[in-house]
Formats: structure tokens, C-alpha cells, sequence
């Protein structure tokens, strides 16, 4: 099984990512589950989301402690919360941020995924940017089922535009490994 | 150990929390522009716009949220605003 | 000075309202208990008790003002029954969860639908895990008793909880009976002047009561709650016995109240004014040489688990009257709660009297025959029609 | 514009609160709090504004404050203001005046409040009583209330294949308190703080119960960026869509009157949650205003 | 056609609505309950099912509104939580003593004081003697059978009661997962159209629906209403089968579920998604060869006593998971009710996950190695702060 | 006066009902069912109407009738209409008009069942509501309701040594709903049939919500024997203290303006509730009178 | 034996109950005098006055409980009381 | 232990008879209880009450079912409610008539109450009335304590005139026994 935490802000789509990466692994024809760590918070507070996916049916109902991977989708974060507590020793973290020289004591992959969504969506909201990008440095979902998932749940143009920005962000990270 | 019914005893104890943090972007003052109108003082939304000991107005950093209803209400352009760097 | 009158239950409960000083009441009408707040409302007009009384527009209502305030910090009563109760539900979880020692009066009256202005106690028990302390009298006297013993116990420091005094529609409601009616400077002195150091609205020392309490709190608020609402049987034993010492009557050890419990191999379990009935038939079978115990359940929350299973531990059939039914159980709440606590012994339910169903010496006895023959976990419905 | 300090510099409500960041409710708080002063005793609904400023163990509240549950500030207050009266009769707050001020949103006051706050209409329970409108059930997540205008989507009221949004007009809440014949009543607007704050503060000094309601934007679900939140408010007030007013004993006055009224559609087009609107739409609701308007005698 | 889709399990409730055609809908919002009446007012909003939607001004009015509906003789549904489900108390008796099929899903969550958004169950477990039938389920899919089976079992003739779907709040209305939704043609054949013969409000033929019931006869539509309840264990049983043939899925034997029973002499019980968390804990242990059971509760009312008697009848350990506390009796109610038909077992009692304590893994654990050292009768609360 | 056969002669109200002798709640409900007709669904909230007439197994109601509880008319006739709607989709009741029909007393309107209304009225449900007003609780024993009139004694607002009995105005109902901007309100009292049952039938045919207050005197909590239910009622009306009116689509029209208004003392004089009052009390409720009066545009 | 949830399925069911027996006053009417005003049968609180083949009106007393409302709104004195006979 | 059934009609004060019977006996320096049968009636329709009178403390709640004595105020209820139902073999009647022919199969007291009631109070509510007759049958508490009691419960002259018309009541039937 494997564990995905996200790290983000309220309003910046954490909880929906966790949901697409989940349904992206569903239609990867795996079990996944995407849930939100739910507070009193508003936009701008820091939230969390998780995601679950394994090749059985899901029945752990916990929150996630120790995850596997973590997605930090705003590096001001770091300021307030400690975004790689409980993450596995081998984990993962993939993070939003133009700064280089940055230690989480952890694999790191880093991404400017503001400029990439500013640049495609014209928005600094960069959950499926960042989406991406955590596909591009892990691999665990197809990058095809990801595209679909944003696909199906944002209409129209919007599910392009996410799909576009979240291949590109895929491809940065794929180039750079 | 919670207080008995969860009474908060500590008036104004939300200070604790720096909501600063939550900034994408920074008002910037200029108070030499500023004609003290009190708008971006009555508008704020956090009260987090105080008025200094020389009767100047200033931002209070470790709260403001950067809505920049300040600088979208200023008469004079004295509030601007900065992405803030992250 | 004390004096002796004859009166309703709802009028003694006025009256001991009166002599607990209260400072307001917030109450809409509801039958069977509309005489007390009437009293109430009389009392002020005359300029007999200098109490503000808010002519609510709902028993929601009702609660929601007792809360502020209490919240306030005084003194606070309120009355109600049946579909005033339920309206209510929400409230009191929120009058115990914000430690308020609002004292209410609740006159037992079965729940619509069908409508019915008659006693039973489903309005009460189905309130069982709100966090107030129920207390059921079995008379006026003790009606008025326990209304002032309830402010006792709120407020006591330990406790700050909300008290439920219940007695049952009509059977005590509308009935008159003697009532010694204490002094009133000795309640008040006894009482005192609530002048609470956890909860008060008070610009001079600003405190935010009722925020959110965040899953970081939430449980360990539950859990003062709950040990609160369990520490509460000590300070209601030492409250009756207080109030033995003061004013000469005491009723059991607060909890509960034996009677002729000893070498009684069948007991009966019950709560309210139909224990007078059991107590009554008791008396008849000693006559005739049967030995039949009682025991009743005074306070239903705090529930007197240990009394319970101390005071029955020689029973061999024990009986439990409810008079309520939790549906999808097939039983009483009263016949669970106990039957949960005494595991090694047959515990037989007998629903009675909703909705007003008279319970008859005769159905008593017939309850005492049943259950001599019947088979742990039964229950019946007695005085059923066809 | 420019005399000095017109605005009262103590502030009773503290920042670090969780309000999303331009969130006009926190506006609304913290101004009524600078006209009243430190006397005031809170009751607040549920609702965003309770729920970000309250998360244990902080508050942003310097004044005593209590949340029982959504729908009963009016009784609440009512406890409060008796509870008051009978510490004064034990000698406590002598020669003060203490102000209970409930305040509550659109669907705390419009809807499942509204019956707590008409008994405490009827009682003359002396209280000021703010209802901060935002147009919708925002603490949880935008749903429509009865005060959200005809056509505006609310995630109850969507609009749809077959739906404009809601299809109900805005309950006016103002006249309905109005008919209850009390001593005050008044409307108000975030972006209007002379006239709010002059508002509160004499609703306050007035015997009896007192109702303001205040129109408050809300960046989240009306849709639009953080800035603009006075901005909008004060298009509402401009375009005629939310006159300002007062009723003193039953005399109505107009507090203020926009030079030349605006079209609706400035306002329309800057939210979201009017995007779905044709010109059509925007028509009509044009000429319910401008039906509104000539009654009030703005313009 | 049956799909398989990723949605939140108020979205399956919602998606169950829909799929039953359901006609009228009257709802209040409240968290976490909303993203499903949102839903059903978006498929509304976009004709994609012909119902009447009700933007009542509050859950009291909700279930008013559900309750005149049902009473005119239409299919009726309703979601809530919480304080939404509070307000209704007085409804919900209502509702089920006019013996109105109306189906509500109400997503577990926290009762105020202080205020809470998150899962415990305390709001529908107080709501137990009500005369609703109350369905809990483990994960979304079966949150999505679960509504699809209420109304088949509401509507049978011999039950006219209504149900109530419970799901954990967050932990399952906010967690998306694979979900089979079935063809719609399908369902509603399977459901039929909703055309009672006993209550209905017509001009062609006037009836009395809720009328004053006098002594005489309450006790009487009691009783039906017991026995109604009490009979629906079989109707919920047939359903669970006749759905299992249809559409392939099926929930124990539909009132409980057993799990890894088989030898265990340790045996946990409880209801709602942590049950799952607790057969990830059985399964874990099953590798390292420590065998334990689990019992889950389906249907809490009408409770399913005698198989958990059966169910139950070798295991020497029994431990009671509780998301709820019933103040005043130091135990969940679950608990009690357990202990109250196990007599001559051991029962312990835990109380966990109250307003959004996560219950771990490790917390499972810990019950297990407690229960086996535990006395009889023993509550203890889990993963508390200091 | 002798036109034939001015009433109809359909009675949907059955005898043998347990009303007090001279009960004018009864009076209400048989003239509003003679309005309508047949085609009625009747939703009783609890109160005297609701016991008097179903306690089981009889019922005195010949059209379908339902009772829930005392605080929801407005809710429930909300969910009946709207299944009536469902229904109609499935083909029934083609081409009829069903008129849904809460009922409610004066408690049960202006004090616990007031939100449920207002949100009724708010949603635009088609309904004719009827407010049968006895200005208190009868059913359970005459304490006052918030329609109970300033000065009048009733048990949870008694006259006493220091107590003028009710001392809150009447709240005015039929102006609350008509704030409520719904298109028909109209007052009426038993005393005048073919006025109360125009309106109530004209209610009956209009779209959406319509709203009626009809005054009822109660020999029991008012005071007084009873052959004089509607002598007092017309003495209610004669006096200009309940005048009868119509409120069309915001129109309001005055429907029966007394030649001369007589002095309130007359009503006052044959009612035990007011029994306490001096002539100097009588005379400040005259004045009310006279205001409210001359604002109505009566004499 | 109830019927389910106490619903009366028999309209105007409450004619079993004899509601006469509660006067203690009776009204009589004349039916020569009575010029059809139709007052005391719309304003009878039992719907006890009918009008008969007639055109008369008639008082059923089965039900009539002798409030006297009908007497003291005939604008003719058509309708008159007595005390009833026990 | 006394038991007392009181028949009347909503309106006519039965159960404030019973109240007072307990009342008198209370000062008599007895044990009592004073109840009502409750219904959904209205003035005008049947009613009961009870009263229960002992020398010890009354602990029994149930409803009255085999009384010693009846007392029926209104003799038109003769037509609906079988007034003796229950009433001991040796029980008594004390009933408001005028008619001379009664046979009820019980010892019983008749008594033109109404007569009394309309001479005295000018109404004809019978319950004072019928209360004095009672005790004049019965004497199973003492007239001066009924007259206490009343005078207790009604003020000023009200008080007075229902004192007297017990006593009448009482002398009338005292005198015709
Ligand atoms: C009885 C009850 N029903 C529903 C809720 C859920 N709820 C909490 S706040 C809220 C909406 C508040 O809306 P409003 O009063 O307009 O305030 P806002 O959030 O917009 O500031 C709702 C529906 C609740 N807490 N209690
Ligand atoms: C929730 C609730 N509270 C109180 C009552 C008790 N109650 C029943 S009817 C009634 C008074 C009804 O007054 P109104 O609506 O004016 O009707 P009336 O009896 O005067 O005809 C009251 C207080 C109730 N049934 N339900
Ligand atoms: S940006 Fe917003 S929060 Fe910051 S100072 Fe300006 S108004 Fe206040
Ligand atoms: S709004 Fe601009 S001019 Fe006005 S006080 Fe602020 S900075 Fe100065
Ligand atoms: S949702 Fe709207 S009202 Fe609520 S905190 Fe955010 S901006 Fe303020
Ligand atoms: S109390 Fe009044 S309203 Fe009620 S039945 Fe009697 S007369 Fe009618
Ligand atoms: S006396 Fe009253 S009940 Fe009898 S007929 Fe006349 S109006 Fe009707
Ligand atoms: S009131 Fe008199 S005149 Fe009129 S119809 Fe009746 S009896 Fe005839
Ligand atoms: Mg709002
Ligand atoms: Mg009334």
C-alpha cells in the first residue's frame, strides 16, 4: 500500500489533488482512497490531504502517519509545519519552490510549479501542476490516468488546461531526473 | 488538559497564530503619500493596520493576510503591493 | 417559617423554585406542566419572588435563555414535558457541554405520535446521555425536595451540571397531597448565592464560552464531562444527607432507595410515583406473608451501577418496570441499563403504563408472578388491550 | 475625509483569527465593536464568523463572547440582557449600561434563527442585533439561505441545464423586523463605516431591541478576488440593490443616497456567482431594483 | 448500465437517491453532510432527476417537510448530522409513529457543546429509541446499497417505518474510493413506485393522519410500532438476499456481519467505518498468528440481539468499540446494550474516536492485549491527551 | 340579507366534535371549509382545534386531515404541496386545484410555529394559511401568546399586585407576512362570514402563499358566556381594535370600515380577562385604538 | 385492535358522540317567524342547524350543546331558549 | 382508606371538589390525595375525580376503580356514563336531582344542587354545593373543615357564598336523613 500526504493551503486544491491522484490510480485499476484532514481553517490556512492506493480493497480508515510520499504544493509552509513528520525513511518529498538550496533531509524533487501554472493557467493555484510533477519524479499512476481524472472532473477548457499543466510539470521533472 | 466547558480565559489570544504566513502578496506603505484617511485602518479585515506613536500608520506583518483591500481602498496610492517572496 | 400544604407537584416544584431564590426563569406552557411556571408567573406579578420570568415563544427557546443566562452567572429554572423536551434535545447537550447548572423541572409525558398529554417517561429517558443528572420523585414532597436539592448539586463545584427533576404527568402533576413546605431564609441560607468562578459573561473579564472545540479538545472535554457527571454521585449522596440534617427527610442514599429489599428473593426495579403503587402492594403480600423488595432508582443519571448490584446481589428474579420502550430493543431503557449491570441473574422487563396506561396493585402482582416463572431477558407489555 | 481620528483606534477583535484573508464578516465584527466599546457581551451563531474565530484554545474576541448554537441568538441574548437586570439587583455593573449584541449570519437570522430572533423582537428585549449578511450559508460551503438574490447560484440553488440559481427573491429581513414594530432598524454596509458604525452606536443607546442588518461581500462565495471586497459593497449600495436606511419608531429615512444610481451590471459582472446571467437576466433584475428603488425613493 | 466511479460516500448517498427516483427531497445543510444534498440539487438544477427540492429553513422543517410529503404518499428523502439530527429530535418520533417510510442519511458527527464538525456517532446513537431504523455502514459502496435497501425496506408493508443511513463523517463522506453504481433502469424497477395503502392525504378518500391518542389506545400503537421494528429484522435479512441476487453485493446476513469469527476468543465489536480499520488489525495479526474476531453491528436498531448472542456464544473476550458516551452511565451504548444480552460473557467497553480522534491501527491493538487482561464490565477511553 | 342560500350548504365539519359550547374555533374552521370545498388538505397544528376534534378513534374532519406536531403547519403543508406536485407528474389529480390548508392558533403561528411559516411564505409554497387567533394558548389552560393584547390577563402573564397582566403589544401578524411580500394577507373575524370566506376563497385561487388572520373569540379564555362569541367579535371590529383588511399584491384595502366606531369599553366590559383594568387603563388601549386607526385610514 | 399509527379512515366520524347531552339550555326555533337570514346557521359552532326538504331550518339536538349563539344572532327572535329538562 | 369518584361535566369544578374533599381531610388531620381522570374534553363533557382519604400516608397512585362513595353533579350524565360503575356493594351515591324516582341500585342521597348553587352562587356550577351535601351523607370529614378549605381557595366573597352553599347543602341533607 502505498501512503500520499499533500501539504497545501485552503483554496489551494490539496483535497482535490488527493482525489485525482486516487481516481487516477482507480482508472490504473488499482483500489485508492483521497481524503482531506479536515480543520476550522479558511483559505490560505495550511490544510492536508491524503491518498491511499493499493492493489487490494482499501479498508484502513486511519489517517495517514507515515506516509510513503509527501507533496509540498507552497514551500512558505515550511515556516509553520513540519511537512516531512512521520515520512517514511526511504520517502519521497516533491516540492513547490525556486529555491535551490533546500535540505528536507529526505529524497527531494523541487519544481517551480507556480511559475508553470501561472504561465498555463494563469492562476498561482498549482495542485495539478504539482500533480504532475509528483508523477514525473514516482511514477506510481500513469500520467494518461492522471490527464483523464483532471479531464473528467474539471469541464471543458479548464480539464485542458489542468491536463496540459500537469503534463508539463510531469515532463520537467522526468527531463531533470 | 482542556479548561473545564473549553472556556477560552485568554481574551485575544488568536494573536498567537501569525497569519502572516498566508501572504501571496505584501501591502507596502508609503506614509510619506499618505493622507491619513483611516481607510485601509477601518477596512482591514484582520485590524492588523495600527497607527505608530508618530501618528503613522503601519502593517503589522505577522498578521496581515495580504488581501490588499488596503491598497484597493487607498485615495492616494500610499499602499502598494509585492509578491511575497516565499 | 416551615409549614404544611396541600398541593400539586407542579405547584410544589413552583414553590421550591421560589424558595431556591431563583433570578430566571424561562419556561413555555406545556401540559402537564403548565401549573408550575403559572405559579411562577403569579409569584411575580404579586411581587412575591423578584425573579425575571421570559415569556418564551418556544421551548427551544427556553433553554437557549436559561443558557445565556446562566452563562451570565445566576441563578436559573425552567419547566417543561414531553414534545418541550425533545425540542429541547439539542440545547441540553449544549447546557451540559458548557457546564451550566440550569435546574428544570420535567413532567413525564409520553411523545407524539399519536399525541398523547399523558404520563409515560419516554420524554426523559430517551434524554439519558445529554449530561444532565435526572433525579425521579416518587411525591410532592419529594418533588420539591429535589428541586431544591438539584440547585444544590449543580452548583456544587464538582458537579456544574444541569439537573432534570422528573415526575410523572397527572399522576403527580395534578395531584394534591400534603407538602411540608420548609422556610424559606433556611433554603435560601442553605443554598447561597450562586456566584460561579468558571462561567459568567462579564466585560470586566472578557471569556469566549462555547468555541470550537477542535478534535485536539473535543474528547477530553467528553471525558471531563463524563467523570464530572460520575464524581456527581458522591456530592448527591452528601447533599441528601445534608439536607436530612437540615430540614429531616432524606430519600434512600440520594441514588437509590431500598425497601424491604431484605431476604426479598424477587425485586422489582422501577422509577417514580408508580414505586408508591409497589410500595403499597409490598405491604399488601407481607400481610399475606410474601417477602417482595423494591428497589428505586432516585437518580437515573448519574446511573447507581455499584448501588444496584450491591443492593440486588441476593435477588434471584429481578423485575424491571419501564415506563418507556426503546424500540428496535424490544425493551426498556431502564430493563437494558440494568440488565447490562447485574450479568449473572434473570433480569425480566415489563413495559408499563404509556401513554397514560393506568398500572394497576393488580398488575403489580402480576408482574411479581410473571417474573417468578420466567426466563432471563423476557420482556412483556402489561395491560395491553386486545 | 481628513479629521483626525475618526475611527476609534481600540481594537476588541484580534487578528490571527482564521477568517479567509479579505473576508468582509471579520469587518463587520471588528467595526461594531469599535462603536460600542468594551461593554458589549457577544452573541455569536454559527457560522463563519464564530467558527474562525474561536478555534480552542484561541479567540479573537477581547470582549465575553458565547456561541450556544446556530439557531438561537435572540433567546440567547434575551437570557443575557434578564440575567443583567438580576445582577444589577444584586448591586453589580451599578450606573453602566451593558450592550447585548447577537450577531449572526444571513441563515442564522433569515432562517433557522428567525423565529428565536422574532420572540426576542416581540419581548423588547433591549439587545443590538447584527446580522451580517453575506447572501449564503458560507461556513458551509455556499449554500443558498433566504436571503441570497433571485439568480445568484448557490451550491443548493445551482444554476443549471433547467436552473437560474435561486429562483426565490431576498427575503428582506429589515422590513420584516420593522413590522414587528420595535424601536430601530436599520441597514447597513461594511463599505459604509461612518454610517454603519453611527448606526450600532445609537442603536445601542436605544431602550428596546435594536436590528441592523449588514451587508458583507464575501470573497469565497461570491466570487471574486480578496481586494475587492469594499469595493463590491459599496456597488450594492451605489446600484440601489442595497439602500441604506434607518426606521426610528416606525420613521423611515434614507442615510444615504448615491448621486446617480449605477447600473446593476458593474456589480453583476464582478461575481462569480452571477456568471451564469444573460443580459436578459441582468434586465430583470435591473427592474426589480428600479421598482425597489422608486417605492424607497431613491431616485 | 452499472458503472464503476471514485466519489465520496455523500455522493453515493446521493447517487442512491437519484437511482430510487426519489420524489420529493427536503434538506438543510450542514457539514459533513452537504456535498450530497448539493448533489441532488445539481441533478436537479440539471434535470437529470424530477424531483421536488425543498430549501427548507432548518432540519426541523426538513423532516416536517419530509413528513407531510411521505403523508401525501411519495418517496421522500433527507440527509442531515449532528445538531441538524438534534433539531429533529421531536420530528423523528413523529416520523416513525405516523409510520412514514422516509429515508434519511445522516453522516455521523460530534454534538455540540463545545461545537464539533467532526465523526462520532453520539448524534445518532441518542436517536436509538426514536423508531427509526438505523443502518451503519462500513465504506461508500455500501453507503450507496445501504440507501438503495433503505427505502425497499421502509416501504414493505409489513415495516412502513422510517431509516436511517449512517456514515462516519470525513472518514467516509469526504473520502473518495471506487464505487459500483448500479443501472439506474435497474433500481427502479427493483423499487417500484412508492404507492402506500395506509397513509396518504387524498381528496377522494379523507383520512386522519395524527390524531389525539387517548389512553385508550397509545399504548396499543406502541406496541404495533415495536412489533413493526422488531418484524423488520426479517424484511432487512430478505432484502439483503434479494439484493445480493440482483445486484451481487450483500452485508452479513444484513443486520450483522461477522468477521474471522470462527475460533476467536477475542471478539470486537462496533459499527462503521472503523470496522474496516479493525479487519486491516485482524488481518495483520492473523499473519503473525493471533487470531481475533469481529462482530459489526449493521443495523443498530432494530438490534440484531439474537445473533449477537449466537455470534458471540464462544468468544470469552468481548470488547465494545464506542464512538458515542452515554453520560451518567460511564459507557458507550453500544456497550451497554452488548452487556445487556450477554449475561454470562465478558464484556469490556471502549470508548473512541469522539469528535475526530482518529482511531489507529495501534489503538485497535491496544484494545485487543486490554480485553484479554480486562474484568468484566471494564471502560476504558482510547488514545486520550493529558 | 335574505338572498337565497348565501352560505353552502356542504359541511366538511363534522358535530360531536369536544369543542367547548359556543367555541369559535370551530366557527373558523367549518366557514373555511365551506370556502373551499372539498378539494382541501387540512394541517392542523396542536392546539384546542387539533384535540377537540380527533381524539381517536373519531374524527370530526371530513376532508384529509393531518396533524404532526405543534410548531411546523408552514413545513409540513410545504412537503404536501410539493407531493401533490410529484403527483401530478405521475398523473394524478389532473385538472384539479388541491388547496393545502394549515391551521394553526395564534401560538402556533406567531410564537413557535413562526419560522416554519416564514419559511413557508419565503418558498413561495401554494398554500391558504389560516391563523385562527383566540389571542392565547386555550389548549392548555390561556397563557399568553405573543398575539395576546397588551393588558389583558392570562395565566403566564396574570394581572397581580404588581401586574397589568400582558405587557407586550399584540405582535401584528398579518403586517409580519405581509413583509414577507407574498401576494395575499387579509384579516377577518368569525363575526363577519361572508368577508372571512370571500377571502378565504379568493385566497384559495391565488398562486402561492396567502396568508389569514381571523380573530376567534373563546368563551373560556376570554371570558365570557357563551351565546356572545360573536357579538364580542363584532364588538372587535366595531371598535376599530381588529380591523379587516386585504393586502393584494402589496395593495392594502380596508374591507369593512365601521359606520361609527364604538368605544373599546363596550368590548372590554364583557370580557373577565380585562376584569382588572381601571378606565384610565382602558383609556391608554383607546388611544392605541385611535392611533392605529387613524393610520389605517379608519374614521 | 388499533388501526396503524391512529389513522381514522372514517370521515366525520366524531356524529358517534352525542355532543346533546352537554346543554344545559336548549334553543327552540320558529320556524314562522324565521325570515331565513341564514346567521344562526352559518355562525352554529357544531353545524348543527340544517335546512331541511323544506327549506327550513331545523336543529339536530343530538349535537346542539346550547351555547345560545344561534339565539342571540337571530335578528327576529325566531330562535328562543330554555333551560333543558335533566 | 376512603375513595371518593366524583362525575361532573368540563366547566363544573369536579376536580377542584376533589381537592377540596382532600384539603378538608387534611385538616382533619388526615392523609389525602386529590386527582383528576384526565381526557381531551372541553366544558360541557364528562368528566372525573377522585379523592382518596387515609390515616397513614397514601403511597397507592393507580386510578380508582372500586370507590366507597360516588358523587354525581349532574344527573344528566345518567344518559352516557354508567355513574356506578365499580362503586363497593355497600358503596353510597349522592347525586344532583330533582327527579324523585332514582333507583340506582345503591344507597343514595339526592339533592337539588343546582337549586341551591343558582339561589346562592347565581350560577349553577354545583361542585361546593354538592360537596356540602356529600358530608352531610357521609360526614367522612368534618363541614368546618370543607368550609376552611373553600374559604382557603376562593377569596373574598367568593369564598364566603361557596361556604354557604356547602352548608346549606350539608344542613339540607343532614336534615332529610
Ligand atoms: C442546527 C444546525 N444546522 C446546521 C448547521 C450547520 N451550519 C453551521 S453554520 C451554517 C451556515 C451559516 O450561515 P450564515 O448564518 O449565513 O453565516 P455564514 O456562515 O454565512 O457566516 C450551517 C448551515 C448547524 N451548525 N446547526
Ligand atoms: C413543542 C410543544 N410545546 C408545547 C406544547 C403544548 N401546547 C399544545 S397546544 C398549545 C397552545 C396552543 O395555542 P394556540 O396555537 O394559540 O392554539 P389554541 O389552543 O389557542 O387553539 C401548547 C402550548 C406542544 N404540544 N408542543
Ligand atoms: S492586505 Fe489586507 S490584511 Fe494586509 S494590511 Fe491590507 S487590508 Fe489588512
Ligand atoms: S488608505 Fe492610504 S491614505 Fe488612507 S490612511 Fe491608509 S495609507 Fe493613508
Ligand atoms: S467564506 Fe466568506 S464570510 Fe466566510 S470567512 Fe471566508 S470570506 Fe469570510
Ligand atoms: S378553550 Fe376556547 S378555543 Fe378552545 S375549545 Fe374552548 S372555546 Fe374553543
Ligand atoms: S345553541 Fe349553539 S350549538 Fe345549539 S344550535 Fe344554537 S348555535 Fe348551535
Ligand atoms: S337566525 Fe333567525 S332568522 Fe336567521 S335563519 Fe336563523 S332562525 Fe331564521
Ligand atoms: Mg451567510
Ligand atoms: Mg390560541
Amino acid at each position: 500500500m502505498i501512503e500520499v500526504r499533500f501539504h497545501g493551503r485552503g483554496g489551494q486544491g490539496a483535497v482535490t489533488a488527493a482525489q485525482i491522484l486516487a481516481t487516477a490510480a482507480f482508472y490504473d485499476g488499482k483500489y485508492s482512497q483521497g481524503f482531506p484532514f479536515f480543520g476550522v481553517e479558511r483559505r490560505g490556512a495550511p490544510v492536508m490531504a491524503f491518498t491511499r492506493i493499493d492493489d487490494k480493497k482499501i479498508i484502513l480508515r486511519s489517517q495517514i502517519y507515515n506516509p510513503d510520499y509527501v507533496i509540498v504544493q507552497d514551500a512558505s509552509l515550511l515556516g509553520t509545519v513540519n511537512v516531512v513528520e512521520g515520512l517514511k525513511k526511504d520517502g519521497t518529498v516533491v516540492i513547490n519552490t525556486t529555491e535551490e538550496n533546500m535540505n528536507l533531509g529526505f529524497k527531494t524533487y523541487k519544481i517551480d510549479a507556480t511559475g508553470i501554472a501561472l504561465d498555463i493557467l494563469g492562476v498561482p493555484i498549482v495542485n495539478t501542476t504539482m500533480l504532475g510533477a509528483f508523477i514525473g519524479a514516482t511514477n506510481i499512476v500513469s500520467i494518461d490516468s492522471v490527464k483523464k481524472a483532471l479531464l473528467n472532473r474539471f469541464s471543458g477548457k479548464l480539464g485542458e488546461k489542468n491536463a496540459k499543466a500537469a503534463e508539463v510539470a510531469y515532463n520537467t521533472i522526468k527531463d531533470e531526473k | 488538559m482542556v479548561t473545564i466547558a473549553a472556556i477560552i480565559y485568554e481574551p485575544g489570544s488568536t494573536t498567537k497564530n501569525k497569519t502572516g504566513s498566508w501572504r501571496t502578496f505584501r501591502p507596502i506603505m508609503d506614509n510619506k503619500k499618505c493622507i491619513k484617511c483611516e481607510n485601509c485602518y477601518i477596512f482591514c479585515p484582520e485590524g492588523t493596520i495600527y497607527e505608530d506613536e508618530n501618528g503613522d500608520f503601519k502593517i503589522n506583518y505577522d498578521y496581515c493576510k495580504g488581501c490588499l483591500i488596503c491598497v484597493n481602498e487607498c485615495p492616494v496610492n500610499a499602499l502598494t503591493s509585492i509578491r511575497e517572496e516565499k | 417559617m416551615e409549614k404544611t400544604d396541600i398541593v400539586t407537584g407542579t405547584i410544589a416544584a413552583a414553590m421550591a423554585a421560589k424558595l431556591s431564590n431563583v433570578e430566571v426563569i424561562a419556561a413555555y406552557p406545556i401540559t402537564p406542566q403548565t401549573h408550575c411556571v403559572e405559579t411562577l408567573a403569579k409569584y411575580v406579578a404579586n411581587g412575591e419572588l423578584d425573579a425575571e420570568f421570559v415569556k418564551v415563544e418556544s421551548e427551544h427557546s427556553a433553554m437557549a435563555t436559561c443558557i445565556g443566562a446562566s452563562a451570565t452567572g445566576v441563578r436559573t429554572f425552567t419547566a417543561t414535558a414531553s414534545q418541550g423536551l425533545a425540542l429541547m434535545h439539542e440545547m441540553l447537550y449544549i447546557a451540559s457541554g458548557m457546564r451550566l447548572p440550569i435546574v428544570m423541572l420535567n413532567t413525564n409525558r409520553a411523545l407524539s405520535a399519536p399525541i398523547n398529554i399523558w404520563c409515560d417517561q419516554q420524554d426523559s429517558i430517551t434524554e439519558r446521555d445529554t449530561g444532565w443528572i435526572q433525579i425521579y420523585a416518587e411525591d410532592n414532597q419529594e418533588t420539591l425536595d429535589s428541586v431544591i436539592q438539584a440547585f444544590k448539586i449543580a452548583e456544587d463545584e464538582d458537579v456544574l451540571l444541569p439537573v432534570m427533576v422528573n415526575i410523572d404527568g397527572f399522576i403527580l402533576t395534578h395531584t394534591v397531597e400534603p407538602v411540608v413546605i420548609p422556610d424559606e431564609e433556611k433554603v435560601r441560607e442553605y443554598l447561597g448565592v450562586y456566584e460561579p468562578k468558571h462561567a459568567y459573561l462579564d466585560p470586566d473579564k472578557p471569556i469566549t464560552q462555547g468555541p470550537v472545540g477542535v478534535p485536539e479538545c473535543y474528547m477530553e472535554t467528553r471525558k471531563d464531562l463524563n467523570d464530572a457527571i460520575e464524581g456527581s454521585k458522591e456530592v448527591i449522596k452528601r447533599v441528601n444527607e445534608e439536607y436530612y440534617k437540615l430540614f429531616n427527610r432524606k430519600y434512600g442514599n440520594g441514588l437509590v432507595e431500598g425497601y424491604n429489599l431484605e431476604n426479598a428473593d424477587t425485586v422489582l426495579v422501577s422509577m417514580g410515583s408508580v414505586c408508591g403503587t409497589i410500595k403499597y402492594v409490598i405491604n399488601k403480600l407481607k400481610e399475606k406473608g410474601k417477602n417482595i423488595g423494591l428497589l428505586r432508582i432516585r437518580t437515573y443519571r448519574p446511573f447507581p451501577k455499584e448501588d444496584v448490584v450491591e443492593m440486588l446481589k441476593d435477588a434471584n428474579n429481578v423485575a424491571v418496570l419501564d415506563k418507556n420502550i426503546s424500540l428496535g430493543f424490544n425493551m426498556g431503557a431502564l430493563g437494558i441499563d440494568v440488565s447490562s449491570v447485574l450479568k449473572n441473574k434473570k433480569v425480566c422487563n415489563y413495559i408499563v403504563g404509556l401513554g397514560g396506561r393506568d398500572i394497576t396493585p393488580q398488575n403489580i402482582e402480576e408482574i411479581i408472578n410473571h417474573v417468578e416463572g420466567a426466563k432471563d431477558g423476557e420482556t412483556k407489555w402489561i395491560n395491553l388491550r386486545e | 475625509m481628513m479629521n483626525k481620528k475618526q475611527f476609534p483606534r481600540e481594537e476588541y477583535f484580534a487578528p490571527g483569527h482564521r477568517g479567509c484573508a479579505g473576508c468582509g464578516a471579520s469587518i463587520v465584527a471588528r467595526m461594531a465593536l469599535k462603536a460600542i466599546g468594551r461593554d458589549t457581551i457577544v452573541v455569536n451563531s454559527t457560522g463563519c464568523l464564530e467558527v474562525f474565530t474561536t478555534p480552542y484554545p484561541e479567540t479573537a474576541w477581547k470582549v465575553p463572547w458565547i456561541h450556544t448554537a446556530f439557531e438561537c441568538a435572540g433567546a440567547v441574548a434575551g437570557g443575557i440582557e434578564r440575567a443583567i437586570k438580576a445582577l444589577k439587583k444584586r448591586g453589580k455593573y451599578k450606573g453602566r449600561k451593558l450592550v447585548v449584541m447577537p450577531i449572526s449570519g444571513d441563515g442564522g437570522t433569515a432562517d433557522i434563527g428567525f423565529q428565536s430572533l422574532s420572540g426576542a423582537l416581540e419581548r423588547g428585549h433591549d439587545m443590538v442585533y447584527i446580522m451580517y449578511d453575506n447572501e449564503a450559508y458560507m461556513n458551509t460551503g455556499v449554500q443558498r439561505s433566504s436571503s441570497t438574490p433571485l439568480f445568484a447560484s448557490a451550491t443548493t440553488a445551482p444554476a443549471g441545464k433547467i436552473s437560474k440559481g435561486e429562483n426565490n427573491p431576498k427575503k428582506d429581513m429589515a422590513m420584516i423586523a420593522a413590522a414587528h414594530g420595535i424601536p430601530y432598524v436599520a441597514t447597513a454596509c461594511i463599505s459604509y463605516p461612518e454610517d454603519f458604525m453611527r448606526k450600532v452606536k445609537k442603536a445601542s443607546d436605544i431602550e428596546g431591541p435594536a436590528f441592523i442588518q449588514v451587508l458583507q461581500p464575501c470573497t469565497v462565495g461570491w466570487g471574486y478576488s480578496t481586494e475587492n471586497t469594499i469595493k463590491i459593497g459599496r456597488l450594492a449600495v451605489e446600484t440601489g440593490l442595497f439602500p441604506l436606511y434607518e426606521i426610528e419608531n416606525g420613521d423611515f429615512k434614507i442615510t444615504y443616497k448615491p448621486a446617480k444610481r449605477k447600473p446593476l451590471k458593474e456589480y453583476i459582472k464582478m461575481q462569480k456567482r452571477y456568471r451564469h446571467l444573460t443580459d436578459e437576466d441582468i434586465e430583470i433584475l435591473q427592474k426589480n431594483i428600479d421598482e425597489k428603488c422608486k417605492l424607497l425613493g431613491l431616485e
